[in-house]
């Protein structure tokens, strides 16, 4: 196989260039054959297995000698002149740019944005502040300093859908972690996309930050709290829960659009950010 | 142009071992996975056979602590054969490749023995119970791979005797070297599971 | 702030999209719509019962008309998910659909490339804290459904019952009540019945959609579920998990019942098996042949346990696992050859003479 | 392909049949396997779809008797099994043979002959598995194909539940077939680690080549436990072991974790490769480059991760604690995450970009579109509480169907489109490519998004009948229907296969003005792949050498 004859390569143009490739070889099929063969075994018989596990081991036997103690190898000459592959043509000035602000057309929108430990940051305060909110309604109003705490964690725990309003508002210490966590996560992650997204929202980011948003994730919350939490569904005291809301977002809003907006650099050409960054951007750029 | 054959052969040896070592590391994680599957299925069916013989009525320790030494020991002289082979020592790779070769040999008749007993003496089948069943599979497959090592360990004897193992084939063997290891390093889970865990 | 300026990348102006795609897109809605809704309300409305189902019957089940405790905490929940992913898909649904048509290329279009836009993180993080947050509250809703539908020990006063899946056909017992029967459930209203699920051969399922989600009924192991029905009626579901041949035949039927019919029923299934001794002659026949390996009919030598249970077979309205209606023209047959309605099940055509059948029939019609 | 590439053979002369025959059988090259890959899948798609078209006509109304109820139930193992293992998976190798050496500059799969065996250990497998129909029967005069779903369920299967060859079968053919798949995904990872060309860094590569890798790296790792189990399974039934025995202590439940541990990343190995396809059509299509690479590597690298911690999806009505399904519906959500992000960013390339809704990029669209219903009921599914409802009914058929079909068949119909004019020279017609596209989409839709409605009224699944007062014929014979628009246009895909591989217009090197290195070669390729291996400086190096004043490479 790895003689190659001459005469057919003269035939073609520029046949001195030849590449080497692995040689076509049957042993392969023959070793699947076999191994199939073998387990047929089962569902036929003996003999079937006998003969597979032969040309399974003449098979193995063969594909060793073309790996041993070279690999089997034909030279492949180049396709002729003609039949090449066609030089791409280069075709400056094809493309559209997009136009903003300085026209660096590739940046990756937005050009600034808050960072995100900003929003994190708004979240955490957020988080907070609405805490707050909560357990004054719950000490103010019923008079337990657990009893929002309890209502929260009713979202996962099942028994609280049979307590009593005494047990509500009572310590629970596992009512407490899980709504510990839960206000947690939910409070870092809305801070995240806030950060995200209060700059993309068409002018007056506070408004939208502070009132629209909250009134908006009130309105689902209140669609589907019946079935989302349906203990808090029945406790629950609108005003201040829409308070709460309002003062999440105030806060968060605050904190996020209160810090410096960073330019987002990660497509500028190289040499611009290395004007622009220094040494940050070229440690980015090998990523 | 006409120097693509050529850069070819010679950027060849490097990139071969680098696909040997590739392939190696995926074959072994893929046994891993498999020999895995069947450690999880001997300690889920733990204790859950329904009628004797149980391990602790018929699992003894001297051949197979024996059988365990002689394989993990294999291990340093498969590393010392691979050494000696890459400084060019040929003889001092042949006497230890034979070595780790019969110590492989070893553990195969040492399981042989042991199975001869559970069989004879403690009418241990795969068919007798759960236990039966999830112990010869784990360590019949584990007994399958030390078997096909030792296989490919006497070929390449074989070769070496006449000549044909040289130095150049010390990266190959090397990489040959990982398989073993994993079995060894198989055989010291399937030793904890079976015989320290399952009692 | 730049991100307003997405807007700006717009190439061509103008809502000029085509025709066709509107019209299409249109009728394809309609249609769904339409197909669907009418389903709903083929659904809603209780349809009108069949000679098969006899009674206040709702012999189409459907998920979403539940009458049971476990049924109505899956509805809830089935509406809340419902109604998130249906936002979910009219939002992307939307944004695909205005990028298709606002960016298609047209026939006036040079073959410049658009502006590149590699990406945005600040968009991308934005679009990974949606789901997340929506996979959260997701999340805690599912944990508390599952806790609250997790019920390990049957609570005061509920009944409890056995149920044993067989190829194909169901045994039910009440270890409290003494009685054993097949493929009909019968359990009071208002009153929770717990449900211990066991395996003689295969994995079944036990699955009667109005009244509760399905349990898979395991070989080797014990399962449970629970029901707890507010509404009297005949419910139907059936096995759920392939279990050979004649799986699609291994029909459920559950029987709520007021209390007093409840009782009733439970009166009946514990008097003694009937001893009509104008049908001696078939009681003799049945105890003959091999019928009594595999059945159980009190009052007989018959005690076996591989098939159903027979001592008050007519207490039943179907035979064979809910999948003929048990009326004596179709016992008859039947008795004569089980194959011809129950392809492949585990009951064999037990070659009788014809008299034979006549009589172990009329037998086995006293049975009630 | 052309007959000129047809190896050089010096013996002396034989029929050219034969030539042509010895060629294929004992060819290395990775396209010509990537070649025979897909049209054996194509075959093995056939005969699914005719199964599956029996199995549809039985269902188009109640009490029907068109077959014996044990025929029906091979047939849905058997299209199951057909259409899991010996289409989804070859297509997956099919196009990884055919486009990973091409893709980042290589000559062939790291070890080209370990890809022969692969290639014929799976298609010797399924031919296997089709002997059933004749061998089981003839010789023992027992139950001959498999009838036991695609599943194998325990104890279903154990020797006194089944007897006969039919298991059996299954069994060789998941371990056989198992064997080969591992020796090609095995081949694949290495190919990619160690054969990308000078500049390809792993950031550089396609999307595609990423994607197919991380499906070859669930393969391994997901296909040993089920070989593990056909092992058991095979023990039970012929040397009376115990592992699912029921009666001897056994566990059918440990079979559904060790099946389901392989069959949930097992979906994910079938839908990545479409994702992968989807990945490359839209931004050629788009004209704009992928919108966010990074992400996408990362979310395809997180679902490979975490679509290995999810399997008791499938097991939530087996009994399981509440705690155990709350992790697994919990895990199971994650994955929308990174799916989201995937489906987003592709509408973001199509966002801003100039859409040529050619055939390749039309099927990408209807890919979008139904893998998000898809997805959608997806979640419903893993709504645990809501599964206990919806499992093994025909909802779930439904669910699945428009994954498979509507995600994955749709990327490989686009796939097909896109690189044929590689692999031919040659065109796919566009005419009658929108037949077979409207056709199959339109019979789709009326089979299966009408499949919901019964699913939901309590139909379960693998019912070869059912009963006349339940209000599902309306929504069966509905889904019957539009069977026959499938198939109608599975005609056309075909027929215009057979047209185009010998009329179609000349395709050129780069018929779709592409930016990835196989549009780099000749249509077909030669042999070699490429004279020179090739340099890249960024992930579109044809963008590059056609922009050179807007090259990518400094933006990465
Ligand atoms: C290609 C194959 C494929 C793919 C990709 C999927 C994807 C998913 N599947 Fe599916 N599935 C199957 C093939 C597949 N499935 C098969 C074959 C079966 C049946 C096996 C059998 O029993 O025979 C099955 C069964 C099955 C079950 C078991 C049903 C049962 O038998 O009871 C479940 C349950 O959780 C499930 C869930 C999911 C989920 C959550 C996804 C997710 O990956 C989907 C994620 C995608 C999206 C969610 C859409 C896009 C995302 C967004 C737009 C972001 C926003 C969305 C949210 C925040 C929700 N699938
Ligand atoms: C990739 C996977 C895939 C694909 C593409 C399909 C395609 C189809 N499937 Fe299937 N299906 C599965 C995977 C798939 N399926 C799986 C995993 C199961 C579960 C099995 C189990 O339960 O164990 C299943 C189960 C399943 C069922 C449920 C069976 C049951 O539970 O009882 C049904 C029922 O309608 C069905 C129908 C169909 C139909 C109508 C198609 C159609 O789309 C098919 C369309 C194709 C054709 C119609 C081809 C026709 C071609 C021609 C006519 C050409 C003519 C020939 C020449 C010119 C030579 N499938
Ligand atoms: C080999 C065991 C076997 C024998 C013998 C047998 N049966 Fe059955 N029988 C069954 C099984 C199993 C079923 C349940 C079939 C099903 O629904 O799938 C059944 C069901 C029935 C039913 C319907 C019960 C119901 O409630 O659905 C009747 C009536 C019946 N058998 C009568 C008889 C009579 C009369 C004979 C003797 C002439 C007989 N059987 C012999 C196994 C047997
Ligand atoms: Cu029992 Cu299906
Ligand atoms: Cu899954």
């Amino acid at each position: 196989m790895s003689q190659d004859d001459p005469a057919d390569r003269e035939t073609q143009a520029g046949a001195e260039e030849v590449i080497r490739l692995p040689a076509p070889t049957a042993w392969p099929i023959i070793l699947a054959f076999g191994v199939v063969l073998m387990a047929a075994t089962v569902v036929t018989n003996i003999v079937v297995g006998c003969f597979g596990f032969v040309i399974l081991l003449a098979g193995a036997v063969g594909w060793w000698h073309d790996v041993f103690p070279v690999d089997q190898h034909e030279d492949v000459a180049l396709a002729p002149e003609g039949k090449r592959v066609r030089e791409i043509q280069p075709r400056p000035g094809q493309v559209d740019h997009l136009k903003v602000g300085e026209a660096q057309h590739r940046v990756r929108l937005p050009e600034s944005i808050h960072p995100y430990s900003a929003g994190v940051r708004g979240g955490i305060a957020g988080g907070v502040v609405m805490a707050i909110f909560a357990v004054l309604h719950g000490v103010l109003d019923e008079d337990s300093f657990w009893f929002p705490v309890n209502l929260l964690a009713a979202v996962v725990m099942p028994g609280m859908a049979d307590a009593s309003l005494e047990q509500l508002k009572q310590f629970n210490g596992l009512a407490l972690t899980v709504c510990l966590v839960v206000h947690g996560l939910v409070s870092v992650l809305l801070g995240l996309l806030y950060g995200v997204i209060l700059p993309m929202l068409p002018s007056r980011h506070f408004l939208w930050g502070a009132v629209v948003l909250p009134l908006m994730w009130t309105g689902i919350v209140g669609a589907t709290l019946g079935v989302v939490n349906p203990v808090l569904s029945e406790y629950v005291d609108w005003p201040w829960f829409i308070a709460a809301q309002v003062a999440f977002g105030l806060v968060t809003g605050l904190v996020v659009l209160r810090s410096e907006p960073i330019a987002t650099l990660q497509t500028w050409p190289l040499a611009e950010r290395v004007a622009l960054e220094g040494r940050r951007a070229e440690s980015e750029d090998r990523s | 142009m006409s120097s693509l054959a050529q850069s070819d052969a010679t950027a060849g040896a490097p990139a071969a071992s680098r696909k040997g070592r590739w392939g190696m590391a995926c074959l072994i994680l893929t046994e891993s996975a498999l020999f895995l599957t069947f450690v999880v299925t001997y300690l889920y069916y733990t204790g859950k056979s329904l009628s004797g013989p149980y391990p602790v009525d018929v699992i003894e320790y001297p051949t197979v602590l024996f059988n365990s030494v002689c394989l993990i020991s294999s291990s340093f002289t498969i590393v010392l054969a691979v050494r000696a082979l890459a400084r060019g020592r040929v003889a001092l790779f042949k006497v230890f490749w034979v070595l780790t070769m019969l110590l492989g040999l070893e553990f195969l008749v040492g399981t042989a023995i042991e199975w001869k007993g559970l069989i004879e003496q403690h009418e241990l089948t795969l068919s007798s119970n759960l236990f039966g069943s999830t112990f010869y599979s784990l360590v019949g497959l584990h007994l399958a791979h030390v078997t096909l090592g030792v296989l490919v360990m006497l070929l390449i004897t074989t070769l070496a005797l006449f000549g044909r193992i040289r130095r150049e084939h010390a990266e190959r063997l090397e990489i040959c070297s990982w398989y073993w290891h994993f079995v060894d390093a198989v055989w010291i889970v399937v030793f904890l599971t079976v015989y320290v865990y399952g009692v | 702030m730049t991100v307003s300026s997405v807007p700006t990348t717009r190439l061509i102006p103008g809502p000029r999209f085509s025709r066709f795609l509107r019209c299409a897109f249109g009728i394809l809605l309609c249609v769904s719509f339409g197909l669907a809704s009418e389903g709903v309300a083929q659904e809603a409305s209780t349809s009108p019962p069949t000679d098969f189902s006899p009674g206040d019957a709702t012999s189409q089940p459907n998920i979403f008309s539940p009458v049971s405790t476990p049924a109505e905490v899956v509805e809830d929940l089935s509406w809340l998910v419902l109604a998130v992913t249906a936002c979910i898909f009219f939002v992307v649904f939307a944004v695909l659909t205005i990028t298709i048509i606002r960016f298609r290329v047209r026939s006036g279009d040079d073959d410049r490339e658009p502006p590149q836009i590699y990406g945005s993180n600040p968009i991308e993080l934005a679009w990974t804290v949606v789901p997340i947050l929506i996979v959260a509250v997701l999340t805690l809703v599912t944990v508390r459904s599952l806790y609250a539908l997790d019920k390990k020990e049957p609570p005061e006063g509920s009944l409890e019952v056995i149920v044993v899946g067989h190829q194909w056909w169901w045994e039910f017992r009440y270890p409290e009540l003494g009685i054993i029967t097949a493929n009909e459930l019968h359990v009071p209203v208002d009153r929770v019945t717990f449900l211990r699920l066991a395996s003689a051969d295969v994995v079944h399922s036990f699955w009667v959609p109005e009244l509760a989600g399905k349990t898979d009924v395991v070989p080797n192991r014990l399962n449970h579920m629970w029901i707890e029905p507010h509404k009297t009626g005949l419910f139907v579901g059936q096995c759920a998990e392939f279990c050979g041949t004649q799986h699609a035949n291994m029909l459920l039927r559950v029987e709520v019942q007021a209390e007093e019919d409840f009782a009733a029923w439970v009166a009946n299934q514990q008097k003694p098996a009937r001893e009509d001794p104008s049908v001696a002659e078939g009681r003799e026949t049945f105890q003959q042949i091999a019928c009594i390996n595999c059945h159980n009919s009190e009052g007989t030598v018959a005690t076996g346990v591989f098939g159903p249970d027979l001592t008050h077979l007519m207490s039943r309205e179907t035979i064979g696992s809910g999948s003929v209606l048990l009326t004596p023209e179709n016992l008859h047959e039947w008795v004569k050859n089980p194959q011809q309605f129950k392809d492949g099940c585990l009951m064999p055509d037990m070659q009788l003479e014809p008299h034979q059948v006549d009589s172990i029939t009329r037998y086995l019609l006293s049975l009630d | 392909m052309a007959s000129s590439d047809i190896t050089p053979d010096a013996s002396p002369p034989r029929s050219p049949f034969m030539d042509w025959a010895r060629g294929w059988m004992t060819t290395v090259d990775h396209k010509r396997l990537g070649v025979m890959y897909i049209s054996s899948a194509l075959l093995f798609f056939v005969v699914g779809g005719l199964e599956a078209s029996a199995m549809r006509a039985q269902l188009s109304w109640s009490q029907l008797d068109l077959m014996e109820p044990g025929t029906f139930n091979t047939l849905f193992t058997m299209h199951g099994t057909t259409m899991v293992f010996l289409v989804g998976m070859p297509m997956l190798f099919g196009f990884a043979n055919y486009l990973i050496p091409l893709m980042i500059g290589s000559r062939d799969l790291a070890f080209p002959r370990l890809n022969a065996v692969g290639f014929w250990i799976f298609f010797f497998s399924g031919c296997l598995l089709y002997y059933s129909s004749v061998g089981g029967e003839a010789l023992y005069g027992l139950a001959g194909m498999p009838d036991v779903g695609w599943f194998a369920y325990a104890p279903l299967t154990a020797i006194n539940y089944s007897p006969g060859n039919g298991p059996d079968y299954w069994l060789l053919f998941v371990l056989v077939g198992g064997i080969g798949s591992l020796a090609t995904a095995l081949n694949v990872v290495v190919t990619v680690a160690t054969m990308r060309c000078e500049g390809m860094t792993p950031l550089r590569m396609p999307l595609l080549v990423w994607m197919i890798s991380v499906a070859c790296g669930l393969v391994l790792i997901a296909m040993p436990p089920l070989s593990a189990a056909s092992i058991m399974m095979l023990f039970d039934r012929h040397f009376g072991s115990h592992f699912f025995d029921t009666q001897g202590g056994g566990s059918a439940v440990f079979w559904q974790h060790l099946f389901w541990f392989f069959g949930h990343p097992e979906v994910y190995i079938l839908v990545l490769p479409g994702f992968a396809i989807v990945s490359e059509i839209i931004p050629v299509f788009s004209r704009k480059a992928i919108f966010g690479y990074p992400m996408m590597v990362a979310a395809s690298v997180c679902i490979g991760v975490v679509a290995m911690g999810v399997w008791v999806h499938h097991m939530f009505t087996v009994g399981l604690t509440a705690g155990m399904n709350s992790f697994f519906a919990a895990s199971t959500m994650i994955i929308a995450v990174p799916t989201g992000i995937k489906i987003f960013n592709w509408i973001g390339t199509m966002y801003g970009g100039r859409l040529h809704l050619k055939m390749p990029m039309l099927c990408c669209v209807a890919f979008l579109f139904q893998f998000l219903c898809a997805g959608l009921t997806g979640i419903m599914l893993a709504i645990a509480p809501f599964d206990f409802q919806l499992s093994d009914s025909y909802f779930v058929v439904a669910h699945f169907h428009f994954v498979l079909i509507g995600g994955l068949l749709f990327a490989i119909f686009g796939g097909l489109y896109y690189w044929f004019p590689k692999a031919t020279g040659r065109m796919l017609g566009e005419k009658l490519g929108r037949w077979h596209f409207w056709l199959f989409l339109i019979g789709f839709n009326v089979t299966f998004g009408f499949m919901h409605i019964p699913g939901a009224m309590g139909m379960p699944r693998r019912i070869y009948t059912y009963q006349a007062d339940r209000g599902w014929e309306i929504w069966n014979v509905i889904s019957s229907a539009g069977v026959v628009l499938q198939a109608a246009g599975v005609c056309c895909l075909l027929v215009n296969i057979i047209r185009s591989a010998r009329k179609g217009a000349v395709a050129g090197d780069d018929p779709w003005d592409a930016w990835t290195l196989e549009w780099a070669t000749t249509s077909p390729p030669p042999e070699y792949n490429f004279e020179k291996p090739p340099k890249v400086h960024s992930r579109r190096p044809l963008w590059d050498l056609k922009h050179p004043d807007d090259t990518d490479g400094a933006y990465e």
